[in-house]
């Protein structure tokens, strides 16, 4: 595709991030931070019920606090739009509470005034009424069907993945996607050992620094919405929907994003700030405070049953894999999650026999959707604690029994795709050699042990999804880019511009990115599960080869010989007689896909690329305490061809560490629904003394034949092996094993003790 | 929050189970009830007020006697809506009686719930205030069956 | 937040006079982080904040004689840390600063402010307990001197009239006794803590001649542990004595379980960082 | 009295403000003078994006009454640099790709600042103790650590 490699000089330039100035001045500006002349500020009052009806909802108090502008219910909203639920997947979520409330947390009503603080005051004095309903929080539980968290299912059709989604009463199972490989329970039969683990996760969330914000400046004739929004064009599309307008007169607005995570994707607080900004005639601007953010968006917590059956040889030779994703309320991607998440379960093994059933499921709790791996970590949290728990129970070297079983180039994975430019092998030998694994280990002394432990992963990207660039070159010969990848961090505008320098032969410092604003910038689907720098990238080299193609059009035009090195003024000076004109090169990326076959999830294109990467860890355990130390953490990774590798190894080690976070101890606490530690005073997440003593990370000498420059995503690689090699390392070093995240120092007292007889009792 | 405990009392099971349900006489052993006011045989609006330092919370709740198996069993529900902060405090109490060694033991488990505001920043505050609250129940339900057994 | 009046009294016989001794909205307000953080949760609505930060210079000295320090209640936590007197006379508490929250807390947070917010997870007051450190008050009805150990009464409780306020810290002389401050969190390194442990001996060749023993953070305030201290006295360290006192110390603590911990498990901390700080402190830089 | 007018020195120039009791400082700052350098985000003084210099001490803005920095010399992070120039803490943090969406940044810049006023060449554990109070959720700490040791090579004397 791509094998036309240009030598511009850019592409794997450690050039540093373009958008440096602005953000080491403190001059970036955020969402959060802006202001629109007469804007009013919202705070919601939040349901106190897990699940219930409204009985009622009285705003007298709040309406009587000075200053305040207006308070609004979920029936003023139907005033302004009739139909007003959203959602990615299904349209399950209304603006605000509307008959019912399904969590602890959901908007109920929101105050409008000047002062953020009188808002927040009287909203504190709305009481509403409920007549509570029995409530579901476990997803297993959620399973049976037993408690409903809604009436009634509503599907959105916004995306072809998700087209086949239908409407669905009395059930909780927004999707259960279906993979059958083989004949799983014929392989087990020939098995001549059977392993069966139960794996679960917990429930976190992504915890971006800029809580969500939207400011929505409604006009009869247009609205402009101000976001923080990983994908302004789904924003668009969906606020459209919701006013029954064309697109053309929705303007969505990304200024400098304080990241995302997943947790920004779709449609967040953009149309209850586009609601109230009807209602009340004035822009209006919703700003969560970091405690709300608790009640907004989470990640899924799951329970995972993987059995595996292994023949005599030491081969798997037949996976079962049963996921339950518990999506809270609304369900968000989590469907996605399912799906996508669903195709890999069975790991990055070559695997005769699988089947895999993947259940998205409603509970009464904040909802889910996708954070830095679309449901990969998870799964690769139980596979790969599976897969060593065998290595172990067999007697076998957990890397000989991994190599045994790998899936290599060439060979079908699960779906019935065939494995390419997946370095899966050269992942594991690199971190095996990091570790030095076949050499004798220092196993600690007296009460503390040490331990090592390793895992790698498979995961097949989002398809299929679209972009288009627009590269534009002034009469001046200067480069301006529009895309509709937003850069919360990961430095795409610094790699997109990279991209277009290295076609046009310019340096990429000097090609401008233009902030994302939908009324310039092309579509994009979402800037989402590492898929930017692939479909983006290609689009974007798409565009800024078109604009070559007419650059050397216009060259021949007027008059310059073959190879003249004349400035790009130069021409358009001679063709214009001023400096003035423009050449635009435009370019629409969307891989080829074949969705999978409804009840086997088999296709022979599942995914336009492979992912894959593994950590490698050694730890020690101090047995008195349970606390764990990680000495050393290994990142190796195949991002394909590395377009700025300062920027690649700063998303791995920052990926690693957010995933050590989910790992050791971060947890949102959930008494009966409600989210007990909302604060960062007792939620915490990794701090500067967290890190390692010692991280490596390494993308591994690759190139992805079809990506654009050799390139490849990169942003959730380094979540995926953390968890797991952690887990096999505590076992390594103390003999427990343990099946449930977080790996916290009580959690492993307590392993510690069971283990040696003497259990710590309940208190 | 879950809160378990037990209190021996020397008196016989009978009057025991008739002084307890005795709402007014039960209002009297928990710290910060005040304004009970009966509307039926089994439901009672009451207010409570609690602190801790100097935050104080105020609450009106409602008290609903959801089972009373005499002599046994007292199970009553409680919910309430704190004043100024938005929340919601749902709590089941429930008391076994049962006679040991010739006295009642009154074997009582309040599963609380706070939710809202409260429940996710002022939780870990108010559940220490808890364990201090039911330390001072037991004193006072002893100390109220002590006078009872010396007048009787 | 909602408006209240904020008054910036110059004296604090001023600060004392504003003070509503019968109206718990009107408080006094040193450094104003934990109050802060009250406000802004909505669970603390003032109508009069009293600000002590123009009292001035009499409120913020750190004075030494003959090895005691006296430090004004108003002396920020970094005025504090950054002392060549009390890393002289008292190094445990330049150790326990490092710690302490963060930089931006310390040099807004003061000594007096920490003591009476009597929050059980702060690492300063176990610190004062081990050194035996005492406060000064002033009060409309004249001031006392309180042992920190009997200022803190109960979580977020303390032994201070609403019309008192603390006016000065003393801590004295340490001698040869040396003392150690472990803090032990469970979740992010940094955090409040699950347990803290602050053990100051005295020792009379390789016996222990007098120890100090406070738990906090897992106990509703810090307290001391005179079990664990009995077991102490008298002993040299070793492994059977460190043992005995942690054992002493579960005993007699009672623990708070929290999103750091149950109850049980922090026991099971205590009775190991028991033995852990007493060798902390008797490898704790010596005193001049 | 609910609203008062304070006066203090804001990035070198004396400046007026009309604040309510109830507001912080960064409030204040976003509100009055438009200067967002300085954000806030836990709301509790435990990430540091609002960090402020108050008298030539950080301190977090989101818990520092807007009121009390009547009289005060107060610096934020768009006072570093001019319009040609960067601090060497910002141009290292530049060189060593020291941060991610950026939102945690100018915290952490301000705070690296005051750490090299205090010890002009710091190790590692001393650099991860001063700045322990500041979060960055892209965890760039790794970087970070490095652009100070950067900075302060850069800022010693010949």
């Amino acid at each position: 595709m791509s094998g036309t490699v240009l030598t511009g000089g850019q592409v794997g330039r450690s050039l540093p991030r373009l958008e440096a100035r602005a953000k080491v001045t403190g001059a970036a500006e955020y969402t959060h931070t802006m202001r629109v002349p007469g804007m009013l500020y919202a705070k919601m009052a939040r349901s106190t019920v897990p699940h219930g009806r409204i009985k009622s909802i009285d705003v007298s108090a709040a309406k009587a606090v000075p200053g305040v502008y207006g308070v609004y219910t979920g029936e003023d909203i139907k005033t302004v739009i009739p139909d007003p639920y959203y959602g990615p997947a299904f349209h399950d979520q209304p603006i605000l509470a509307l008959g019912k409330v399904h969590y602890i947390g959901e908007p109920v009503a929101a105050v409008l005034a000047a002062d953020p603080h009188v808002a927040e005051h009287a909203a504190a004095q709305i009481v509403a009424e409920y007549e509570e309903l029995p409530a579901v929080f476990d997803e297993v539980e959620a399973a049976e069907d037993k408690v409903l968290v809604h009436d009634e299912l509503k599907p959105a059709t916004t995306f072809a993945d998700l087209k086949h989604l239908k409407g669905r009463k009395d059930t909780n199972c927004a999707l259960d996607f279906r993979l059958r490989r083989g004949d799983v329970e014929k392989g087990f039969a020939q098995a001549a050992h059977i392993f069966e683990h139960t794996f679960k996760t917990q429930k976190v969330l992504h915890l971006a620094f800029e809580p969500h914000a939207s400011i929505a400046d409604y006009k009869d004739d247009g609205v402009t919405i101000y976001s923080s929004a990983q994908g302004p064009s789904f924003v668009r599309t969906e606020i459209a929907r919701l006013l029954g307008w064309p697109e053309n007169r929705v303007r969505i607005k990304v200024p400098f994003l304080g990241s995302g995570y997943g947790g920004k994707l779709y449609i967040k607080m953009e149309a209850l700030a586009l609601a109230l900004s009807m209602l009340s005639r004035r822009p209006v601007k919703v700003a969560l405070t970091m405690e709300e953010v608790f009640f907004t968006i989470t990640k899924h917590p799951s329970t995972f049953k993987i059995k595996s059956g292994i023949d005599k040889d030491g081969r798997v030779i037949a996976r079962k894999c049963e996921i339950w994703w518990n999506g809270g309320a609304f369900a968000d991607i989590g469907p996605r999650v399912t799906q996508k998440s669903g195709f890999t379960a069975s790991g990055p093994y070559d695997i005769e026999n699988v089947s895999i059933d993947s259940y998205a499921l409603y509970t009464n709790l904040p909802p889910a959707g996708a954070l830095r791996g679309f449901g990969i970590p998870q799964l690769v949290w139980a596979y790969e604690s599976h897969t060593d728990m065998i290595a172990r129970a067999l007697k076998r070297d957990p890397l000989d029994f991994r190599k045994q079983n790998l899936l290599r180039e060439g060979r079908p994975h699960a779906t019935g795709t065939i494995l390419k430019d997946a370095a899966i092998e050269k992942v594991l030998d690199t971190i095996a050699a990091r570790l030095d694994w076949k050499k004798p280990f220092e196993r600690g002394t007296g009460t503390v042990k040490r331990g090592r432990g390793l895992a790698v992963a498979l995961k097949a990207v989002i398809s299929p999804t679209t972009s288009v660039a627009i590269v534009n070159v002034g009469g001046d010969g200067s480069c301006t880019l529009y895309c509709g990848t937003i850069d919360m961090g990961q430095g795409s505008d610094t790699a997109m511009a990279q991209m277009v320098g290295e076609v046009l032969n310019m340096p990429a410092e000097t090609i401008r990115v233009v902030p994302r604003d939908t009324d310039v910038v092309p579509y994009d689907m979402g800037t989402l599960g590492s898929r930017s720098l692939f479909h983006m990238g290609h689009a974007v080299r798409l565009a800024a080869e078109e604009a070559k193609a007419k650059i050397a059009e216009l060259r021949r035009e007027v008059g310059e010989p073959d190879g003249s090195n004349a400035p790009l003024a130069d021409l358009f000076q001679k063709k214009y007689g001023m400096q003035a004109g423009n050449i635009v090169g435009t370019g629409t990326y969307k891989p080829d896909y074949i969705p999978p076959e409804a009840g086997t999830g088999q296709t022979t294109n599942a995914t336009p690329f492979w992912m894959t990467a593994g950590a490698g860890v050694e730890i020690e355990v101090d047995t008195e305490t349970g606390h764990v130390r990680i000495l050393r953490l290994i990142n190796v990774a195949d991002v394909g061809n590395p377009i700025n590798p300062r920027i690649v190894e700063t998303q791995l080690s920052g990926a690693s560490l957010m995933q050590l976070g989910f790992t050791m101890f971060e947890k949102m606490h959930i008494d009966n629904g409600q989210v007990t530690n909302a604060s960062f005073a007792d939620y915490k997440i990794p701090g500067i003394h967290d890190v390692p003593a010692i991280m490596e990370n390494e993308a591994v000498e690759a190139y992805q034949s079809n990506g654009p420059f050799g390139g490849k995503g990169v942003g959730e690689l380094a979540t995926f092996g953390v968890s797991p090699a952690i887990a096999n390392a505590i076992e390594d070093a103390v003999g427990v094993r343990l099946m449930e995240l977080p790996l916290t120092p009580e959690v492993v007292f307590r392993a510690i003790r069971a283990h040696n007889n003497m259990p710590l009792g309940d208190e | 929050m879950k809160v378990e405990g037990e209190i021996s009392v020397d008196a016989p099971r009978a009057s025991v189970f008739e002084r307890l349900r005795d709402a007014p006489f039960f209002a009297s052993c928990v710290d910060g009830v005040s304004d009970l006011t009966a509307i039926d045989e089994t439901h009672y609006n009451a207010s409570f007020a609690t602190k801790v330092a100097f935050m104080s919370f105020k609450f009106k709740v409602s008290v609903e006697m959801t089972r009373i198996v005499p002599p046994d069993e007292i199970e009553a529900k409680v919910e309430g809506t704190p004043v100024g902060i938005v929340g919601r405090l749902t709590a089941t109490a429930s008391t076994k009686l049962t006679e040991r060694d010739g006295k009642t033991v009154i074997a009582y488990v309040i599963d609380a719930n706070l939710t809202g505001k409260l429940g996710s920043i002022g939780q870990p505050v108010l559940k220490s205030k808890a364990k201090e609250m039911e330390k001072q129940f037991a004193t006072r339900m002893a100390a109220a069956f002590a006078n009872a057994g010396a007048a009787s | 937040m909602t408006p209240f009046e904020l008054l910036e009294p110059a004296s604090l016989k001023d600060a004392i006079a504003l003070i509503d001794p019968d109206d718990p909205t009107v408080r006094p307000m040193a450094g104003g982080t934990a109050l802060m953080l009250m406000m802004k949760a909505g669970v603390f609505a003032p109508t009069r904040l009293i600000s002590l930060g123009k009292i001035g210079d009499a409120l913020t000295r750190i004075e030494t004689k003959d090895g005691a320090l006296a430090i004004g209640a108003m002396t920020t936590l970094s005025k504090v840390e950054h002392s060549a007197d009390v890393a002289k006379y008292a190094p445990v508490i330049v150790h326990t600063m490092k710690r302490l929250s963060n930089v931006r807390v310390r040099n807004v947070a003061t000594i007096g402010g920490n003591l009476a917010h009597g929050d059980p997870h702060m690492d300063l007051p176990p610190v004062l307990i081990a050194l035996g450190a005492s406060v000064r008050t002033a009060a409309t009805k004249g001031g006392r001197e309180l042992m920190v150990e009997d200022l803190l009464t109960d979580y977020y409780e303390t032994a201070l009239e609403r019309d008192e306020l603390i006016a000065s810290l003393r801590i004295p002389a340490q001698g040869k006794a040396r003392a150690a401050y472990l803090k032990v969190t469970t979740g992010s390194a940094d955090d409040w803590p699950a347990l803290g442990v602050a053990v100051s001996l005295d020792m009379d060749g390789d016996k222990i001649k007098t120890a100090r023993v406070v738990a906090s953070a897992a106990t509703p305030m810090a307290i001391r542990l005179k079990g664990a201290e009995n077991v102490l006295t008298g002993k040299a360290v070793d492994d059977k004595t460190l043992k005995a006192a942690g054992d002493a110390a579960c005993d007699e603590a009672e623990m708070v379980a929290d999103v750091r911990g149950s109850a049980a498990y922090k026991r099971e901390l205590l009775r190991i960082y028991i033995g852990r700080a007493v060798r902390a402190a008797q490898q704790a830089d010596a005193k001049p | 009295m609910v609203t008062r007018t304070i006066s203090f020195t804001l990035n070198g120039r004396a400046v007026n403000a009309e604040v309510q009791s109830h507001h912080n400082l960064v409030e204040m700052l976003q509100s009055q003078f438009a200067l967002t350098g300085a954000r806030e985000s836990c709301g509790q003084g435990l990430c540091g994006c609002c960090t402020v210099m108050v008298d030539g001490l950080a301190v977090s803005g989101c818990l520092f009454l807007a009121m009390r920095a009547d009289g005060t010399e107060v610096t934020t992070v768009e006072n570093l640099a001019t319009p040609k120039t960067l601090d060497p803490v910002q141009q290292a943090f530049i060189d060593c790709g020291a941060f991610q969406c950026g939102y945690c940044t100018s915290g952490f810049i301000l705070m690296a600042k005051s750490l090299l006023a205090e010890n002009p060449d710091p190790n590692d554990d001393e650099i991860k103790d001063y700045l322990a109070g500041n979060l960055c959720r892209c965890a760039a700490y790794p970087e970070i650590i490095d652009a100070v040791k950067t900075a302060a090579r850069n800022t010693k004397p010949a």
